[in-house]
């Protein structure tokens, strides 16, 4: 393993690559337009399958279709790009399809801007889609953890049958860190994929569909898949703790390059002698709702302070973790901005002084 | 004129092998039925059943699955060649076909036909264009007839605010990107001896990896132009095929083998 | 000699065959079908010509064509 | 903890960007951390453009920087626009051929690099980005100058005569702005 | 006023063509294909335009391009068909634009069914669209409901230039039931629309976007329309007590045809001597969180019983909203089935008799 | 030949009254730049400032709204065409034009420009065609050459994988809904003469309320192309205009009054 | 409160769609609470179709009717399906000239009407639906006679013909399950 | 006498114009404009034919053309 200077959406590219057997397709926008241009080059050379399409409704369809074959195919794109797939997105997860997608967060609503931001939270955690379905939303914070996040995020297709998203946010897409890829992709054993169509040959024919009409088979659908959601509630809540100690006095939920700011400021405060925590969650859905509980429910937490780029999303279901035993806090900012710690800081010290609530 | 000589009894027409044995949910005297079974029957002439994946659309067919022996993918409404596109770039070795309605494929799915056929997606194309959206209660397609009354055009097509019915095979014989389209139909015996030639030609286009085929199929929605079936294959003839003009539009230039 | 069988299960009585058949040899029963639908049948079995006419166009392949002897295969098909 | 953080700025099409990665692929060249951030908003169709490059020997934190050490201004507007931010006690460094003002500080070392005179001279107006990055270096010293050589040749070494002339400049830029510095301690 | 017989999606056509001076654009969609059907009829009658799209995508965008005129419009679909406008709603929320969209859900993920679901309340609620924005949505439980809130839905839009949603399911569009509309639409006065685009004459010209590359445009865009959600909040929260007393042993949270099915198992249990109340949410945003909270807090309050037609979504903020003062717990079904009262009853007696806990 | 006899000093040339006066962001020599002044011309020549409506794509034309003094729409990418249906059925005294790149038109927004066109929406459309997506940094449109490389095409664009160039003109005068189809080019001033008159002829069909029109303009990206923009009114000249010939392709058939 | 339920099955085409429409508005007519049900469901080509009819005298809740008070079935699969859910007590109209079987029910009035046979005897085998109702509301008076034969006059009163053929065959449908009920009460 | 104005501010240097002009007598500047460009610069005013060519061609609007006298107006535009 060596680090190398790469570029969050170049290095994002190259992990899928890792992943191994991957094929892509995508239509171009800012800012992450660079995983495709990578791929163009390199999906020719590893004898993978790169294709532009004429847009993110056929995006979502041409994943769609090759997903079926049983092979890892996966696209990126960003917020209105994403929007554009809902349709597809609630196919692929009715039909069960292992497919990842990449969503590199813009301002929004609307056409927005290009900026970094974090205001697709709820069209990811929540389905943008029609119909009862989840997607297993991953959020990385570095461009490291975008390229681990990205590898596991084919493996957790695969696991579940389910879509994955993984989303950062420009900022993710647009910096340049440096990252190490394992020599190889050490990866779990997964169940066969008897369900992947390759021609009615030696078998019974196969059907990738969400349609059923009798409404007992369609509840039968919602009840297989949900059994699903339920295992990765089980198995897939990931977050980090930062600094998290009892003598904490406010506990902050934050994600993303979001969550690194925190840190600094975490670090900042920390050496004013002000002792905050950072509970970090990785994956947005599942969330992880007992560990923030647990966390703000200690005694020596006064408040819990929700950060997003945006204008209060995720804040939702921290406040539902948190069951009204602490005073949950919001500090956002939008439209590409993207606070600086002083500002947090600001914010945390007026909020400790008792002087915001609420 | 081939002579078959034998002297015991021979079935000389059955049900073919890919289809499955499910009576479909069409109404009686759809050519929808006609269709697919022309489309079993290249199936199994061509020796590709355990190959061949189909990828279904929103529309009457949407059910098609149940009547084949074959894989198949359940398309959202229009988007087949786009699955179509993803299945076979990723499994080039498959035989897929799409089978669309007019409505799925000339309104709400132009773009994804269009796109598909303009990149020379190797798959092929099954259009059935029976001028009405069946499946929803007949309201009015892109290919409505001029005057036509539908469930949404209550007082008929009005060509000056819903404009002329669209024509696909004309539409896309104008991309550069070689391809084979065909328009044929399935109201008269004879018609439906050339549209199974036709749909040969598309799958054997694909075996040999040559080109996108689309053969549309003027088809008859008896249940929703209020006709009986016969009534609606006389209709096919009288109002449709003066405006959809059947014959090859299209066609990849022949291949120099090296 | 040529005859033709129609599957009463997959009739569903919609006349195209009747109206194809070259020798006018085919019409409506009487009775209904399980599905309700009236169906077709063969009145005059001797003048059938095996030409599959009916069976081509039948959207329910419901027909099925057999032929005992030398058979002519009119058109590829 | 010890952590620089940079801005280059300038035109689209001067090179900023380049100028910044070089410098990151120094820092990590160092064992450093790094993080190399751009520019990518609205100012992109021929406007301003410009890219921050941290350099710290532990993890870095929040990649925003509002308030940079090290500033690389390439034309006026930038100046105009990112000098007042850099903190007291950092390095401002100057392209003077198309800036005719200065920043105005007292609390930060301003070095005027007539960068685009000493490309021409040198035979490629392209080249102004190095030596601008070649002044920063000596002035900082954020990476060393062998670090920062061994950069050059190792992700400009394709074409011969290119690096040859690069190499020319960084020396140049780097000298220039040391003998500035010298010249203040002086002065 | 007289009382006439009417298929659900008759009556919400008709609704929209007293609301006033409306134009409609839309993709025909099974449950609903009979309001479109309806209004190709009698659109031309009253000089309003009716455009049958090609796409929901299109229809969307229609919207966009019609209501910036400031003249009223809408459309109507079901699930599927809402997915693919999201990109349109999010523009439209994000340019600030009134049009009532009409989603009378069927069952999903993917092609699901056709028959009634409720399993859109997540993308109803929280944004199918990326960016932070909010749609008001309505939600009727019978025929007559669905006109007022056709015609209230339109009144809403305009007050707020918001996109307004109004979701009923398959069995609201299919059933008939009488109606009475009235005989003049009593409309409160409105502001005037001095942001409609009628072309540059004596004015300067008038922009319609959602674009604001500079973030802090783009912020100060999200906090205007923020300000808008927070008088939605203040203002527009509806909902209807059914059988609400102190005796109540348990509260019923539901809406829709769900919720008269409740009503009927709450008479059913009310002459068998189980007390029930029933909070039936009528927007469903926003939200009646506070009452909620309210009403679940009273002491003689057992339990909170959440029932949809899906796997559970609005049971999210329902549980949000109890803060775990009370347990709540969750009845659905899914895919179209269309829950008996047997069935309700029969968990709420389990539940009552303390032999189902969540 | 006309003469205008003056004996003070007149300005024969100016900036548009329908501009306004800001400083385009676009890049030096690109002539998206060209087609706006011809459209501001033109508005000012019809003297229809008041009551002009233009709808801005997504693409390096995004911001074109800051550069007109009439009423705008922003659309979502691809999507113009649908706004300016809406627009001008809902209003159909305003003069309607969409301005659109051939990323937003060709690629994603296919669906919506064929529709409107057969649907005969009686507004107007200026389609730039740059070969290129311009804004999000020189990716692959269906309108670029064979062999052009771009960023999505690093080995140039490969017409087995990703098909021929589209050539919308063609495409769109297939249909039998009456229309105004023409493309232009504005890389020598006797093209622009005639861009000129193209753009005006598209918005007086729409004054005279009579159809569809279409102007297809081929453009320059010079940034893209990494040309300057003198090579690269030479590339339209060598590269673009042999495949994408220049012309009327459809006009509306001649009125005849009442 | 009073409440009956009905429940019309059939094949598409035998007009149960119109008949159960036409009875809700008998109901409306009377000044009751009405709402009327149509499945839409996968059954939609070809296959069966049914509709459910509320009348009530109060506000109805739930408006999803399994356990029918009545049910009026026009062919075999649907009595399979349907008459075993009618609630003890009610009443079943049995299509007989096409079902060959009962509903095996002895908890119920159940009426068989060779509505077939009556139609095309009347000389149009499309009023089988009219004969069917006329039969329900005579066997359970639901609505009463004078209110079904108003709301047909009413809501078929196009075409002249057709509807003085409608009115007989109501007619004959609702003579035919009062004396059908009066031989199974002396019976 | 015909005569253009270059407007500094609008002008990015793009050559267009130079290329344009039949008399070839438009050159570009030493020196950059605010925005960083070379900017086109007329070198010989009295050659000037009015023909407008330059001012078509630009694509920034940056070129106003004004003429003394009679104007002969070549082609419709
Ligand atoms: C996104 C979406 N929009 C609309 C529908 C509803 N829908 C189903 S089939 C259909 C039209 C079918 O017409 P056509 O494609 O012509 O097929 P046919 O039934 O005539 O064979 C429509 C509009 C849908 N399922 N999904
Ligand atoms: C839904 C969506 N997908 C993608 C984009 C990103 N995007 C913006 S402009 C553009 C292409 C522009 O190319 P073109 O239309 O040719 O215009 P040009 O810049 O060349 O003038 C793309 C893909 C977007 N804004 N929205
Ligand atoms: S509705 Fe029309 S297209 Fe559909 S099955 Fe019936 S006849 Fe065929
Ligand atoms: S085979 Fe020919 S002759 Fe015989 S029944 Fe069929 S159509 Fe008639
Ligand atoms: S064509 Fe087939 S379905 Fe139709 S009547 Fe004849 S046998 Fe029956
Ligand atoms: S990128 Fe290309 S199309 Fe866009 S402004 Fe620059 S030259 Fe013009
Ligand atoms: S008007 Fe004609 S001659 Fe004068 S500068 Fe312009 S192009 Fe040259
Ligand atoms: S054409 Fe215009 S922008 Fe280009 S150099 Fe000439 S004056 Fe400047
Ligand atoms: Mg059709
Ligand atoms: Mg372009």
């Amino acid at each position: 393993m060596t680090r190398i200077l790469m570029k969050g959406n170049e290095a994002i590219a190259e992990a899928a690559i890792r992943a191994g057997g991957v094929h892509y397709f995508a239509y171009p926008i800012t800012p992450q337009s660079e995983v495709g241009e990578y791929l163009a080059k390199r999906l020719p050379e590893v004898g993978g399958v790169f294709v532009q399409a004429e847009s993110e409704v056929a995006v979502g369809n041409m994943l769609f279709g090759a997903a079926s074959t049983g092979k890892r195919v996966f696209t990126s794109s960003s917020s209105p790009g994403v929007s554009l797939m809902q349709e597809a997105i609630s196919y692929m997860a009715g039909a069960q399809l292992p497919v990842v997608i990449i969503n590199i967060m813009r301002g929004g609503p609307g056409l927005g801007g290009i900026l970094p931001a974090q205001s697709d939270y709820f069209q990811s955690t929540k389905g943008g889609g029609h119909g009862d379905y989840r997607l297993l939303v991953l959020a990385p914070a570095s461009v490291q953890e975008a390229v681990d996040l990205t590898m596991l995020g084919f493996h957790l297709a695969d696991k579940y049958r389910n879509p994955v998203l993984v989303i950062g946010d420009g900022m993710i897409g647009q910096m340049m860190e440096p990252v190490e890829f394992p020599d190889k992709y050490d990866e779990p054993a997964l169940p066969a994929k008897d369900w992947a169509i390759t021609g009615a040959k030696g078998r019974k024919p196969l059907i990738t569909k969400s349609l059923f009409l009798d409404p007992y088979a369609l509840e039968q659908n919602n009840i297989v898949i949900h059994a699903k959601y339920e295992q990765m509630k089980a198995n897939e809540i990931r977050f980090e703790l930062y600094k998290v100690s009892a003598k904490n006095r406010m506990l902050i939920v934050s994600y993303g390059t979001m969550a690194r700011i925190c840190q600094t400021v975490i670090d900042d405060l920390e050496r004013e002698g002000v002792s905050i925590g950072l509970l970090r969650p990785i994956s947005l859905w599942p969330f992880p709702e007992m560990q923030i509980r647990t966390e703000a429910a200690k005694p020596n937490i006064e408040r819990v302070l929700t950060v997003e780029m945006s204008m209060g999303q995720m804040v939702e279901d921290v406040d539902k973790a948190v069951q009204g035993k602490k005073p949950v806090d919001f500090f956002g900012r939008t439209g590409g901005i993207v606070p600086a710690p002083e500002e947090v800081r600001e914010r945390i010290l007026k909020l400790l002084d008792g002087k915001m609530a609420k | 004129m081939n002579e078959v000589k034998d002297s015991a009894t021979t079935i000389t027409f059955a049900r073919p092998q890919a289809f499955s044995d499910m009576v479909t949910h069409y109404c009686p005297g759809c050519t929808h039925g006609i269709i697919h079974r022309l489309v079993a029957e290249t199936i199994d002439e061509l020796n590709i059943r355990e190959r061949t994946v189909g990828v279904a659309p929103v529309g009457c067919s949407v059910l098609i699955y149940n009547y084949f022996n074959v894989d198949f993918l359940e398309s959202p409404h229009g988007r087949a060649p786009a699955l179509a596109t993803g299945l076979k770039r990723v499994s080039p070795e498959l035989i897929v076909f799409t089978y669309q309605g007019d409505g799925d494929l000339a309104s709400i799915g132009l773009s994804e036909i269009v796109h598909a056929a303009n990149r020379g997606e190797k798959f092929t194309t099954i259009f059935v264009n029976n001028a009405i959206y069946g499946m929803t209660g007949g309201q009015m397609a892109p290919t409505t007839m001029p005057g036509q009354v539908t469930s949404t055009s209550p007082y008929g097509r009005n060509v000056e605010e819903a404009g002329w019915p669209m024509r696909i095979c004309e539409l896309l014989s104008t991309l550069r990107t070689p391809g084979y389209i065909e328009r044929v139909a399935v109201h008269t015996p004879q018609n439906i001896v050339r549209t199974k030639k036709a749909i040969r030609t598309a799958f054997q286009n694909q075996i040999d990896r040559r080109c996108f085929s689309l053969i549309e199929v003027l088809s008859t929605c008896p249940t929703n132009w209020g006709l009986t079936p016969c009534e609606a294959t006389n209709w096919v003839q009288t109002n449709m095929s003066p405006y959809y003009p059947l014959g090859v539009f299209k066609k990849p230039e022949p291949r120099i083998e090296v | 000699m040529p005859g033709v069988i129609i599957d009463k299960n997959y009739c569903k009585g919609c006349e195209l065959c009747v109206k194809a058949c070259p020798q006018k040899i085919l019409s409506m029963s009487k009775d209904i079908t399980m599905r309700g639908y009236f169906y077709a049948l063969m009145h005059d079995p001797s003048r059938c010509i095996g030409c599959q006419l009916c069976a081509i166009t039948c959207p329910d392949a419901a027909i099925t064509v057999k032929m005992h002897g030398t058979r002519f295969v009119l058109y590829e098909y | 903890m010890s952590q620089y953080e940079v801005t280059f700025a300038g035109f689209g099409g001067q090179g900023i960007m380049t100028a910044g990665q070089l410098l990151a692929y120094a820092g990590i060249h160092e064992g450093k951390q790094v993080v190399w951030i751009p520019s990518y908003g609205p100012e992109m169709r021929g406007g301003t453009a410009y890219c921050t490059v941290v350099v710290s020997d532990s993890r870095i934190g929040s990649p925003i920087i509002n308030t940079p050490l090290g500033l690389v201004v390439f034309n006026r507007p930038s100046l105009e626009k990112f000098a007042p931010r850099v903190k007291p006690g950092g390095t401002i460094i100057v392209n003077s051929s198309l800036i005719d003002i200065t920043s105005n500080r007292n609390d930060v070392a301003e070095i005027l690099v007539p960068a685009n005179d000493i490309a021409i001279k040198a035979g490629n107006v392209k080249t102004v980005n190095m030596i601008m990055l070649g002044a920063f270096v000596g002035a900082t010293e954020v990476v060393s100058y062998n670090t920062l050589i061994e950069l050059v040749k190792e992700k400009m070494g394709k074409k011969k005569d290119l690096l040859e002339m690069n190499l020319q400049v960084v020396d140049e830029g780097y000298h220039f702005a040391k003998s500035a510095l010298r010249a203040k301690v002086k002065a």
